[in-house]
């Protein structure tokens, strides 16, 4: 596979709970090494956008591809669609890292526990080279010593660098981040951000729903304003806060500044 | 202030059962009115449960039991007796096709089946464990005979009254049939069937032991058992 | 029993030292409650008739090991029961869950006692009536008792703990499940590896009162002549015509029971820690 | 089987046995309810003690419920009915007075009572540990005294909670009314089994208990569910 | 009552929680009026402290006194303090308002109820009045045609506004504030401060504990810096974020800008 397949491609996604429909037709493209930050207000269908690309959130219409690879899709007795090839959809969801806003860590299970459970369980890597694997990945995150640490016991701070070695040990063609930071204090916040800046230097794929502005402006290559469902404006950072076309951004920018 | 004559609130048919509107009727019903009325006594009838009829007894909540309680030593210990008033015989009957004496022998590998808290379960566990395969300890004679004729047990030792009028039934009579009394052991078996009191109310031991005499001379015993039992005399030796 | 308390965990206790530890149970009221208790008990011991105990003794052993025979496997299989019986009534399609549903209220809406006896003297008896079962092999076990009883209690404890892990199996957080899925796992892997222990944890807190209610119930099998412990005891007091002496000893045995259920069970908890 | 049950048996009045399995029904309920009430009230009170209770309070209740739970209840029945009453009246003849007979029903309302009250004091104690203590902290910053912050706040928000629990017990509660057999109280359970004994139709009237019991169950489920909706108003609904 | 009587004073305030000293010796007034914003790192005491003004946390020793009005304290055994007279404590509680940080709204009463509940069952209003001082304060946090709602179908923000209103219906003397805004979004945060800014603007007195710097600067009349249990610098607000001396004031301002 060559370096123009998208590593994310999103075609025309609708999106309806029962009568609301939440997604009005989004497109979007991200390629290897693109940080795209997805911004909008309270409502706008971010997180809905987000939990479609790995299917947690099954589409009305629209297509989605990963690394060039479509998801087999059928059409639903009711009108929508549902995926059709389970086996497929899991090994494309392997692919993919989600790193939740609310971290979703199993708290059974110790910190090496959560970050080798799917290498071992799921990509069917030997327990030893995933351990050995685990580690690395911990220390990079800065958590080599807590790995026997249960979840519970964990600062939001450290629950959040584990949920991101979690998905980082599985070495995912692109990592989807929502609302990183939303539940930490402010110290935290900084702490979480220095690692996905780091992530973001490494060139990793990421597709992240943030409220921090300033982190969009300094680590996207890519924005992305949604607004009522639909893609309002995108375009580089500087672009997109210095010089916002659409009047609801200038006002978005303007409440949050 | 009346006497409450205590009955089990399981029913014993003949002995004494309800009606579904509550009234009990039976052998014992009428005689424990006709020793009431001989002895110019007040008397109500008072369902307790088995289970708890002694201690009944002894915290007052009646004041004798008529229940087709067996006279023995054991009982003695916490009660007092009057003199008996019934004695039966116990007997076993078993499936026609097994071959079940009424003896230690004769249980050899075979499943009894007992009332629980009988002086007969109390015989069969004395008598008969040593040899019988199992014995099984029933709530009532009903649930032992449903499974005599279930074929689940090969036996039932119990009170020869009392297993009679299954016998006579269809279901008893196709499956079913006497194999004669065990022999006698008067230390379990007891002395017959006694009123209970408590120890401390020794005149109205002394009133109902001389109203059961009263009944047994006057004729009133005899009238009173020959709707249930037609001539047989149940008083025994 | 109750599906409710699911609520915080217990933590394991840091260790303490061996004074500080004592100090909660030297507290003047806690050494006034002890002294009845001991008060009470040289009473129990001196003033009653115990005299009978040696003689029954090797009974009561045996009835105990009925009793805990039948508790210990009727819980295992009824937990391993109520386990897609719990799941199926959060996620399983329509015609299962109903099945579920109607067998969990139709259990827990009627007495034990009946069902023991439908399924004793009804079920059972059914059996007696084909010759080729009593021709088999398995004549002499469905002749004894204890199947049915055994058969009872497990559907009885499958009932109650099914409506238990149905709340735990739709307790556990959504995020949990849907990270799972979001890393491709399997449906059943999801299930074995995070739905399955997560929901387990969180009805432990009520399994020690499930399974002495359970232990409660165990004595009913004497209806249909099951000797369990609760039977030895009955005929005890049936052969001594002692009222107290045998129940207080039942009631020793079933609080040892109970205490050590209890505490089994709070350190089974507190070997995972709980996310809330 | 069937055809060979009887079913004039269950007519209503005598000789059928249908009244009479009614009226046992009926004091069944009642007994079941006036238990489960007193249960509800210790419950209360219990777990009140072992929330906010000093450390003696806290200890009683917490020895209760352990003693209480343990115990098998047809022994608690008969240790109360029977040693209970002799000591009462030991006690009431040593101060002179004359003896008294509990009856019965009070007797049974109060064991029940007390066993419902055991249970019911955990899960009470686990609904009110499930109520946000923010909630109740906003109630004292505001200067709501204790007793009303318990009846205004605590009380409402832990109702849901409890609800499944307390349902469970008054499951419980309908059939433990068994108990009572054994101090002869005709209640269902003991009718039931004098019909059987007294006919021999056993299946017939084991089959209609069952079927009244669970017709019980399925008319409390419906006002359990209107309870709960109730209690749930205004709440997320239940994941 | 002059005016020079202090709303909120507090004297030499210590708080332990077991071993540890949470407060360390803090001292702090706030007239009539004032608009006192404490900021401080996580963990410096900062809700410890307001909870203490309310007595939600008995301290350890120290004097708070509300309106000139002290509580009546008494020693407990294990050397600590304990409320001594419980009317006074209901009676002074009555004049203090509390905006907690999540709420705290009562799920099982409307917001209308809400907002009734303590003028109807502590100050002994009329209901009447009382629904109609409610409705007032309601329409003044723009709450107006949400009365019958239950709290759970409220927005954050909404929520946020309820609890607010709330506090004003009890005319409270001061109103306290744990982190008001932290849980809501960027746009929910401007709301809820806007409506903070008005009732500073009407000159209520109030204490809150913040870590929105620029919010501070903007409506506080005195900032409050708390480190590690101690008031290490108090001023003006220019003072504070324009002339920080302490190095730790220096940088914590650093870390949040
Ligand atoms: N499961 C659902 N059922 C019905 N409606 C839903 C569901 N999930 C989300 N919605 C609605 O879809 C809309 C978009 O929700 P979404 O969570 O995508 O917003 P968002 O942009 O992530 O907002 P926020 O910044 O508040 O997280 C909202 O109006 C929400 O109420
Ligand atoms: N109930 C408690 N028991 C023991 N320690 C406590 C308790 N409440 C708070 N603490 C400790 O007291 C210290 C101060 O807590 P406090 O909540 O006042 O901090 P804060 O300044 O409000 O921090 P944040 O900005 O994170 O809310 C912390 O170290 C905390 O762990
Ligand atoms: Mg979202
Ligand atoms: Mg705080």
């Amino acid at each position: 596979m060559n370096d123009a397949t998208p590593a994310v491609e999103i075609r025309d996604l609708h999106k309806h709970f029962g009568r609301l429909e939440v997604l009005k037709g989004i497109s979007l493209t991200a390629r290897p090494g693109d940080v795209v930050a997805v911004i909008g207000g309270s409502g706008s269908g971010k997180s809905t956008m987000l939990r479609c690309i790995n299917m947690l959130e099954t589409p009305s219409a629209g297509e989605i591809a990963i690394h060039g690879e479509a998801y087999a899709m059928r059409p639903t007795r009711d009108g929508g669609l549902e995926p059709a090839d389970r086996r497929q959809l899991q090994r494309i969801r392997a692919q993919l890292g989600m790193v939740f806003q609310n971290f979703n860590l199993w708290p059974h299970r110790t910190v090496l526990g959560n970050v080798i459970e799917v290498p071992v369980q799921v990509l069917g890597m030997p327990r030893d080279e995933a351990v050995a694997r685990a580690r690395q990945v911990l220390d990079r995150v800065g958590l080599a010593e807590k790995e026997d640490a249960y979840p519970a016991h964990l600062s939001g701070g450290q629950q959040q660098r584990c949920a991101i070695a979690r998905v980082l040990a599985v070495e995912p063609l692109a990592m989807l981040f929502d609302e990183p930071t939303s539940a930490l204090d402010p110290e935290l916040v900084g702490e979480v951000l220095n690692v996905i800046r780091d992530l973001a230097a490494e060139k990793r794929t990421m597709i992240l729903v943030t409220h921090e502005m300033g982190f969009a402006r300094d680590v996207a290559s890519h924005v992305v304003y949604l607004k009522d469902g639909r893609i309002e404006e995108q375009g580089p950072p500087e672009q997109i806060f210095g010089d916002p076309r659409s009047p609801h951004l200038q006002q978005f920018i303007r409440s949050i500044a | 202030e009346p006497y409450k004559v205590g009955i089990a609130a399981e029913p014993y048919p003949p002995f004494y059962s309800p009606d579904s509107s509550g009234t009990w009727s039976g052998w014992e019903i009428d005689f424990a009115d006709a020793l009431c009325a001989e002895i110019e006594a007040d008397c109500v009838i008072t369902p307790v449960a088995w289970d708890g009829i002694i201690p009944a007894l002894n915290t007052g909540k009646i004041d004798m039991i008529v229940a087709s309680m067996s006279i023995t030593e054991e009982r003695a210990k916490q009660i007092a007796f009057s003199d008996k008033y019934y004695d039966t015989p116990t007997g076993v009957i078993a499936l026609k096709d097994s071959k079940v004496q009424p003896t230690p022998e004769g249980v050899d590998g075979t499943y009894l089946g007992v009332s629980v808290g009988t002086i007969h379960e109390t015989y069969a566990r004395a008598h008969f464990a040593e040899t019988a395969a199992d014995i099984r300890s029933y709530p009532t004679v009903d649930e032992e005979l449903q499974d005599l004729a279930a074929g689940r047990i090969d036996a039932v030792v119990g009170d020869m009254l009392a297993l009679m009028p299954f016998l006579e039934s269809d279901a008893g009579a196709a499956c079913c049939e006497y194999r004669g009394a065990v022999e006698s052991d008067p230390s379990i078996l007891g002395h017959g069937v006694g009123v209970g009191l408590r120890k401390e109310d020794t005149e109205l031991l002394d009133r109902v032991n001389s109203g059961i005499a009263a009944i047994r001379e006057n004729g009133t015993y005899d009238a009173l058992s020959e709707p249930y039992f037609e001539g047989l005399d149940i008083y025994g030796s | 029993m109750p599906d409710i308390d699911i609520d915080t965990p217990i933590r394991p206790a840091p260790a303490l030292p061996l004074r500080a530890r004592l100090a909660p149970l030297l507290m003047p009221h806690r050494l006034v409650m002890a002294g009845l208790a001991l008060a009470a008990l040289t009473a129990i011991i001196t003033q009653m008739d115990w005299s009978w105990l040696p003689g029954y003794l090797p009974k009561i052993g045996h009835g105990l090991l009925v009793t805990l025979a039948l508790l210990v496997s009727s819980v295992a299989a009824g937990f391993a029961l109520a386990l897609p019986l719990g799941a199926v009534q959060v996620t399983g399609p329509a015609p299962l869950r109903w099945l579920a549903t109607g067998f969990c209220t139709v259990i827990r809406g009627t007495p034990l006692l009946l069902q023991l006896w439908l399924i004793y003297y009804g079920l059972g008896a059914l059996f007696a009536q084909f010759p080729e079962i009593r021709g088999s092999w398995l004549w002499p076990y469905l002749r004894q008792a204890w199947p049915y009883g055994f058969l009872t209690l497990t559907l009885s404890f499958a009932a109650y703990q099914g409506e238990v892990m149905r709340g735990a199996f739709a307790g556990v957080p959504r995020g949990e499940l849907e990270a799972a899925r979001a890393f491709g796992m399997p449906r059943m892997m999801v299930f074995r590896r995070v739905w399955f222990p997560r929901a387990v944890h969180r009805a432990l807190p009520t399994l020690a009162g499930e399974i002495i209610l359970q232990l409660k119930a165990t004595p009913l099998v004497a209806t249909i002549t099951v000797t369990d412990l609760y039977a030895v005891i009955t005929r005890v007091r049936q052969a001594t015509y002692l009222t107290y002496e045998p129940l207080l000893l039942l009631i020793a045995i079933y609080l040892c029971l109970s205490g050590t259920l209890t505490l089994v069970l709070r350190w089974l908890e507190a070997r995972v820690p709980s996310g809330s | 089987m069937i055809d060979a049950m009887d079913f004039s048996l269950l007519a209503l009045s005598s000789p059928g046995w249908g009244g009479a399995l009614l009226a046992g029904f009926l004091r069944s309920v009642e007994l079941a309810a006036g238990g489960y009430l007193l249960g509800l009230v210790i419950g209360l009170l219990g777990a009140t003690a072992k929330l906010y209770g000093g450390r003696v309070l806290r200890d009683i209740a917490e020895i209760y419920t352990l003693l209480i739970r343990a115990v098998p209840e047809l022994v608690l029945m008969l240790l109360f009915y029977y040693v209970g009453t002799d000591l009462l009246n030991k006690l009431m003849g040593a101060m002179g007075r004359e003896g008294i007979d509990i009856d019965g029903l009070s007797a049974g309302i109060l064991v029940i009572g007390l066993v419902q009250g055991g249970y019911a004091t955990e899960v009470i104690r686990g609904a009110i540990r499930a109520v946000p203590p923010g909630q109740i902290e906003a109630a004292l910053a505001f200067g709501m005294s204790p007793l009303k912050v318990l009846r205004r706040v605590t009380l409402p928000a832990m109702t849901p909670h409890a609800l499944p629990g307390m349902a469970n017990l008054w499951m419980i509660a309908t059939k433990d009314t068994a108990l009572l057999a054994v101090i002869g109280f005709s209640e269902l359970t003991l009718v039931t089994k004098q019909a059987a004994a007294a006919t021999r139709e056993y299946f017939l009237f084991f089959i209609a208990a069952g079927l009244l019991y669970l017709a019980l169950t399925l008319i409390s489920n419906l006002g359990l569910r209107w309870l709960e909706r109730r209690a749930r108003r205004g709440l997320p609904a239940a994941a």
